[in-house]
């Protein structure tokens, strides 16, 4: 099973983002189930989602404690959250970041897939919406769900421009091992 | 005294950090209130956005300096009676107030406000107005003025927004005949911190003020639009600020020459979608409010 | 369990939520723009306008950053400091 | 000085209430409860009592006043029935959470519908769950003796919950007899003031009522509100001690045995109906049966020790429900009793029910009930679903 | 023809009731219910769905408005969630003395205070005795078949009585997975439509809807009303088989087994968690501990015969309870499985509690529940007082 | 027609015999409405007197000749919400209409009926108004007046009858904007038959009428004197005959002449200990109330 | 337990209570004084003032002699018959 | 123990006569209990009251099946409600009437009281209230309370008025012996 843990803030669709995995997921054949954190922050707090993929049906409705993969939508999270906390050893951080230099990554990742999401935003949507580029770097990175799936319900929800984003987070993605790792696929 | 002197004077009564959004005018509101209203006050806050935002606190902490609580969406009214009452009998005189939303006052705790009026009980009841339950996502109040879209009013084929027009629930409260009754915008600071001030003083009954907020979220406008949202709805004649000062009406900000309402529905995106005919509908409604409210003033100012 | 002194649930800590890392960037007041009409001071939610012997400033610990006080200064007096 | 006066059993509550001198009293008439707030406004109106009499427009807002009241540090006290107390649900389980050690006397009616105002616990028990206590009483001194003790069970400060007094409408509600009042005094100095500090509304000492809770957190209140309860189980017998030594009357705390010793066969029973089981048991004796009863009078917490003791090494046992479980097919203190039990061996237990909606339960029936459990003793066979005792007199 | 869909637990819900073509829906917003109501509204406004919803201004009038429409004759749906059942508990009960088939969905959420709005069966458990039929689900799956079931149960002309599916908050109402979404028309011919000729207030067949009734007549009600209970029980399983046959899925009725055959030691669990349990329990298989696990769907009407055959000469059990009983100091589902078993021999049982107010049940959990029942096993001793598992991941 | 013919030609919809006490002008009230209202009518009595009369019937027995049902003291208007929903929903018009007293109107189902209001339900919702629970032995309501003995506010030392004035529910619920809103009176039967015709007709919004009753029991009064006692009642000013036809106020009953208003309060017990000073407030609160519908119904005409 | 028809309480036949015999006397009108103007009509609480074919008149069955008709007739023709 | 069942018609003062008797009892030293039937009767429909007196505490809480003494306070009740239904044997009627000619009088009743109360009532208060005449002739027929104590109780309640009721009753109460009963003191 794959374990995912979304961070986010209100209002970037990191909630949404869990959902087109999942939908990704059940498409390809496999099983998915994701939800929320449900805390009460508006629009700016720290959210997060969890997500799971598996070749078997997901019995448990728990949060992700032991994630093999932590997506941090907002680099500025990084100073509030402990967003590395349970990760399980060799799990992969996909992130939106100009770079990682300043990121104290912890032991247990052991690859790391980033790209300036915030940046790649302003370009195409003239506003920031960081979600569907990170999004397209987490496909690339993990290679768990496909491309087709999580694209054809990018698109259904938010329509073209995401399209646009996700692909540039896919074809732009900074893929590196880190702390000894072995890029594996 | 300057206005920034006098409200400088007074202390923020709510913690420094709550997590209403970014541009919040109820957020606004609530702190102006509860600055005027000061250290000697216990207040209630529903379910609800300013629940909802941690004003109340959060686990073993608290969100406010003055003694703050959550009632149920459903019995802020009765709860404030019993509190009041008590500080009553033992002889102190302690502001018993409710800064509560448009759900919990004109829905579901109407009851128990009704109630509280008709006995006249000495509470001061602040509703915050922002036309829907935002905490929840934006449904439908009975707040929720007629054509706005709303997540239970959504927009389809066989839907065009809510179907009813707005509860007129400032003119109900006033109807009740309690000692006084206001409507304030925060865009309108002095007047709404002049009635807050009033509110203050009355001991004789019921106090109700009735806010008109907006809502960057829920209604669809970008966060610094906040002010003037609400100014074009009082410019508008849409959000008529009166007040009914033991049973004497007055205008306290007279439209002589209103904007025209499109240039307050179309500054949203709760609105976007409206007919005509809505937009026809919605401009005879605020005529004849309008129209009989200055005729309360001048008959029964 | 997490324990506490209570009973029941009260609180009796003031609770701090820091707001201020919501916004994306400062907000300042030019004070050589400003004719101290207070529209700041009386719209800003998070009561970050601050009124000290006869100038307004803005305190940047809450604020989020809404833009309403630069919105409603009609000196053009606030302003996002974008620059990096 | 006690004083014997001819009360009903909604006067008798008024007036030990009275005793005790509630701050704020709010309560919303409905039948049989009426006549008990109409007595406390009229002391009121004469100036007997100086309580703050709030008048709210439903059940919903007397306990929200109650509510509110007792949160800014007030006595309070309040009575409803049925529907009353169904419409107050919302506050009622939340005044409970909330530590408020409101008194409130349920006088007992059948729940609708049909569109009745009869008798019966049938509301009471249905909320039983809401975290309050909830004592049941057989007759009108109970009544007033109880209403002076539940403020002191409910504000001691182990126990710190609200409680209900359970009376049975009509059959107590509006039956009138000789009630022994005590003296204004003695019952002042038996309890002490109420001067909560858990949880209080004061501008001087500023708190947060409610925060929004984590459920790490939540899960310690609720800890707490059970050991709240285990130690009603402790206060409510010391205060019945307490109130014996003083006041002369005994109720035994929890449970209340009747020719237990001895007894093979047992009824146990709730509220007013036990009357005429103790009349059936004098009879059974006078045969030879050697039968006893157990009146429950504290259903909430559940005297599980105290029922253990008194059923063990029984032949069987009858449990007299003027009540239903509708998922059971019995009434709800008979399953309660098989909770309980579960882990004495088990012996034939008849769920008996009736005295529905105003119907007696008349001692005809209770000899029946006796009967009916001898028989199954004999037999051996286990009932599952109710026997239904059903009163033909004056048909 | 059936198509994949990937729903949240409102979603599914809100997908099933649609596919039943509930003539009234009024529904009040409250966390974690309220995206259901908003799914429902957006098919009605698209025109998808013809039903008529009625915007009520509270869950009581919620309620109220369905308990209307289903005496003139209306199929009727809604949904709430913890305060919003405890406000409309009047009306709520009244629906199953009236017997109105009305299908609700409690979403269930734990019960202030403290201020919470995390998921928990407190409030559904709680009125567990006002007569209503009670079924409690584990996934999406199954909140939207049960939803199909429900409206065929509830209308059946042997019950007739209303219905809850309760399902989680948030671990179901939020969480998303893959759903199966049957064809319209085959649901079509699955119900039948409603026809209710029992109570019906219609100028054509005049009648009165709960005149002023006497206790003899009030008791007969009383009686068909848990004959009615009983025969759901039939009823369930028929449907459960039926729906199997048709769809595909089967649920077993009114309980679950799993790896009961050969199991000693048995977990008991509802809702939501049951999911981390099977886990457990798979993962104590595989060490050769040999444990089963027994899910109970249906808690009103209680399963006790099946819940006696399931649980008969194993050596201990644990009752998994997220939620609590306080007058008992355990959880509420371990108290009816004691009261179920009390002819059993008694074994070793623990009342667990844990997961209230969104703490999660972990796998961890679950498999310390299960040491802990090997543990009391082994040295015989017998818990009265709530076991708490309490999860300290994350912190 | 005559008013006798046309009467006649109505069946009476109740049971021959209910069990209202001798001379009461509220089993006058419901014969005669539902006479008017006819055989397609659904009909809601909650808790109080008519319904404690029998008037739903008794075991298994039903009061009327058309269908009627208790709905809880709290919830009728909702619960005929739902009912005429349905009918709407299946095409057929049919009348639904509440008969509720006081308690259940203006006090415990006060939000229900609020709600509906709002949502422009077309439910025909009539309340009784005998200013008390009589039902239960004559509590305080909402609606009792000033200075009233009631059970529950007794008259003794420290108290001297009800302490607050009526809430003047006509009024509240025309601010609703209701598509018909009319006061009535059993000693004006023209005027009251003519208000049930008019809200038959009405299907664009909720109908309220609001019959100002008494009670012979309650009010201590001989039960001959029914009638006399509202017709005093209209004469003084103090039950004003109205109504509001989709926002338009109209004077039905001028009482250009009042009698005075202790004619009114000497004639029955309840009022028999009033104070001076009460007897004062209950003529200001009259005078107000008057001049303030007048003026309605002068502007908004 | 009393059974019914009914598997919840529904009542279909019209209950019939003899309110008649709680009045002390008969109540009668004069058809002499009788001016007609309907007064004992419209007020009767029971509806027991019957109009037939121009003509008033009581039906005794469910009079209850509360004495409205009475009061209310302007032309005294309406009375109790209390003689024995 | 002796059982008592009172009839009359709501507004008559049932319900406090049998309060009355309660309260002498308790005041000679005795128990005392009694409860109303409560139908929903308004002012003029039938209704009845329970009283049981003994030495002993009194413990059933129910109706009185088999009274030893119906106390009828209304006459023409008789035409609509089987005021004797379940006497005891050997049981007392005491009742409201000008003669005792024409009520049918089951055997179980062996001694009657009667007294004319409506016309004493016209006479006395000018009106009919009857009740207070009828428990004076109760107290005199049963001898189970003592006059004393009934009319300090009745006194407090209903004043002076209703004193020369009761004592006209207790004076002018006709007590026969009938079906062959034998009038024991
Ligand atoms: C009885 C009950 N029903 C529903 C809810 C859920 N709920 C919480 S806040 C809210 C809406 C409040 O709306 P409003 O008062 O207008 O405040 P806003 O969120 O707009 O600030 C609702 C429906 C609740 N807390 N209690
Ligand atoms: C929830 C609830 N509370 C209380 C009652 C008791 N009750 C029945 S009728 C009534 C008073 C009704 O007063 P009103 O509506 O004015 O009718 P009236 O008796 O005056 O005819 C009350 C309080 C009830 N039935 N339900
Ligand atoms: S949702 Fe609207 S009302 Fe609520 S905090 Fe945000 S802006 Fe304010
Ligand atoms: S709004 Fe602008 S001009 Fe006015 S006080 Fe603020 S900064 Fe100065
Ligand atoms: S940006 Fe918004 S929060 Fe910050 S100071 Fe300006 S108005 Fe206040
Ligand atoms: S108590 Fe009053 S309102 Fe009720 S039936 Fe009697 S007279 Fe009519
Ligand atoms: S009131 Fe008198 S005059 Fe008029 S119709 Fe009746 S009997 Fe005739
Ligand atoms: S006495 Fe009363 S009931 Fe009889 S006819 Fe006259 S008005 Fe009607
Ligand atoms: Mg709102
Ligand atoms: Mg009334």
């Amino acid at each position: 099973m794959k374990e995912i843990r979304i961070h986010g803030r209100g209002g970037q669709g990191a909630v949404t983002t869990s959902e087109i995995i999942v939908y990704a997921a059940v498409e390809d054949g496999k099983y998915g189930a994701c939800f929320p954190y449900f805390g009460f922050e508006k629009k700016g707090g720290p959210v997060s989602a969890f997500v799971r993929i598996d070749e078997n049906k997901i019995r448990e409705k728990n949060q992700v404690y032991n994630p093999n993969c932590v997506m941090v939508i907002d680099p500025t999270l990084l100073s509030s959250v402990d967003v590395f906390v349970g990760a399980k050893e060799e799990s992969i951080l996909v992130i939106n970041t100009k770079s990682i230099e300043d990121i104290e990554i912890p032991e247990n990742i052991t690859k790391v897939a980033y790209v300036d999401a915030n940046a790649a935003s302003m370009d195409i949507f003239g506003r920031l919406l960081p979600n569907t580029i990170v999004l397209g770097a987490f496909v690339k990175a993990t290679n768990w769900v496909s491309f087709d799936k999580v694209s054809e319900k990018t698109q259904a929800i938010w329509g073209p421009k995401n399209i646009e984003a996700l692909e540039y987070g896919y074809n732009n993605v900074v893929i590196v091992d880190v702390n000894g790792g072995v890029n594996r696929d | 005294m300057k206005l920034a002197e006098r409200m400088s004077s007074y202390e923020d009564m709510v913690g420094p950090g709550i997590t209403a959004c970014s541009g919040c005018n109820v957020e606004l509101s609530m702190r102006t209130a509860l600055q005027i209203l000061g250290p000697n006050t216990i207040v209630a806050v529903p379910p609800g956005c300013m629940g909802g935002v941690q004003s109340v606190g959060w686990a073993d902490k608290t969100g406010m300096k003055i003694p703050v609580f959550f009632p149920l969406l459903d019995n802020t009214a009765s709860m404030l009676s019993g509190i009041k009452k008590y500080y009553e009998r033992i002889g102190r005189d302690v502001n018993v107030v409710a800064f509560a939303g448009d759900g919990a006052s004109v829905d579901a705790g109407f009851q128990a406000l009704s109630g509280a009026a008709e006995r006249g009980d000495n509470i001061i009841y602040i509703c915050y107005d922002n036309e829907g339950y935002m905490n929840t996502g934006f449904q439908r109040s009975s707040s929720t003025s007629l054509g706005s879209w709303t997540s239970t009013t959504p927009v389809g084929d066989a839907s065009h927004g809510k179907s009813s027009h707005k509860k007129d629930m400032p003119m109900i409260m006033a109807m009740h005949d309690i000692a006084y009754m206001a409507t304030a915008s925060p865009a309108y600071m002095p007047d709404l911190i002049r009635k807050i001030e009033k509110a203050k003083t009355i001991k004789d009954g019921l106090v109700y003020i009735h806010i008109y907020n907006s809502c960057t979220t829920g209604w669809g406008y970008p966060s610094e639009k906040s002010i003037d949202i609400v100014r074009k709805g009082v410019k508008s004649r849409f959000m008529p600020i009166y007040e009914v000062d033991h049973g004497k009406f007055k205008l306290n900000v007279d439209i002589k020459d209103p904007i025209p309402l499109m240039d307050y529905l179309s500054s949203m995106k709760k609105y976007k979608h409206l007919s005509e005919q809505q937009i026809e509908e919605l401009q005879k409604y605020v005529d004849d409010k309008w129209k009989n409210l200055k005729t309360l003033c001048e008959v029964m100012g | 369990m997490t324990k506490t002194e209570f009973i029941c649930a009260v609180g009796k800590e003031l609770n701090i939520i820091n707001t201020g890392d919501w916004k994306m960037y400062p907000v300042v007041i030019d004070q050589e723009k400003c004719v101290k009409c207070s529209m700041c001071f009386q719209y800003c939610p998070t009561k970050s306008v601050k009124y000290v012997d006869g100038t307004y400033f803005i305190n940047p610990d809450f604020c989020k950053g809404c833009g309403v006080c630069i919105e409603e200064c009609r000196s053009n007096a606030i302003d996002f400091v974008k620059g990096e | 000085m006690s004083k014997k006066q001819v009360l009903n059993g909604n006067h008798a509550a008024a007036i030990g209430a009275l005793l005790a001198k509630p701050d704020v009293v709010a309560a919303y008439p409905i039948t049989p409860q009426t006549p008990l707030v109409e007595y406390f406004s009229q002391y009121v109106a004469d100036g007997v009592m100086d309580s703050t009499i709030v008048e709210p427009e439903s059940e919903h807002s007397a306990m929200s006043v109650l509510t509110g009241a007792s949160l800014a540090g007030a006595r309070t006290f309040t009575a409803t029935s049925s529907q009353g107390l169904s419409l107050m649900f919302e506050p009622y389980f939340r005044a409970s959470t909330m530590r408020l050690p409101i008194v409130m006397n349920i006088v007992n009616r059948e729940m609708i519908s049909p569109q009745t105002v009869w008798g019966g616990p049938q509301d009471s028990l249905t909320v039983r769950d809401a975290g309050w206590l909830q004592i049941y009483v057989e007759d009108n001194q109970e009544i007033l003796d109880m209403n002076i003790q539940a403020f002191k069970i409910a504000e001691h400060k182990d126990v710190l919950l609200p409680i209900n007094i359970c009376y049975d409408g009509f059959y107590l509600s509006h039956m009138t007899e000789g009630v022994e009042v005590p003296d204004q005094e003695d019952v002042a100095n038996f309890i002490p003031p109420y001067k909560p500090t858990h949880v209080k509304l004061d501008p001087e000492t500023p708190m947060a009522v409610d925060p929004l809770t984590p459920g790490d957190y939540l899960q310690y209140y609720r800890e707490l509100h059970m050991e709240a309860m285990d130690n009603a189980k402790k206060v409510i017998k010391e205060v019945n001690d307490e109130f014996a030594a003083k006041f002369g009357r005994d109720y035994f705390g929890l449970v209340e045995p009747y020719k237990m010793e001895d007894a093979e066969y047992v009824l146990v029973t709730l509220g007013s109906l036990t009357g005429s089981a103790r009349i059936a048991v004098d009879l059974a004796r006078e045969k030879g049966v050697k039968v006893g009863l157990v009146k429950i009078r504290c259903l909430r917490p559940f005297p599980k020790d105290e029922i253990v003791e008194l059923l063990r090494d029984r032949k069987a046992i009858g449990v007299i429900d003027r009540n239903v479980s509708f998922g059971w097919h019995t009434g709800i203190v008979y399953q309660e009793i098989k909770s309980a039990t579960s882990t004495l061996e088990a012996v034939p237990t008849i769920p008996f029910v009736g005295g529905l909606g105003g119907e007696d339960l008349t001692t005809d029936l209770m000899s029946e009930a006796i009967e009916k459990v001898l028989e199954v003793a004999d037999n051996g066979s286990i009932e599952n679903k109710a026997y239904w005792l059903i009163n033909t007199k004056g048909r």
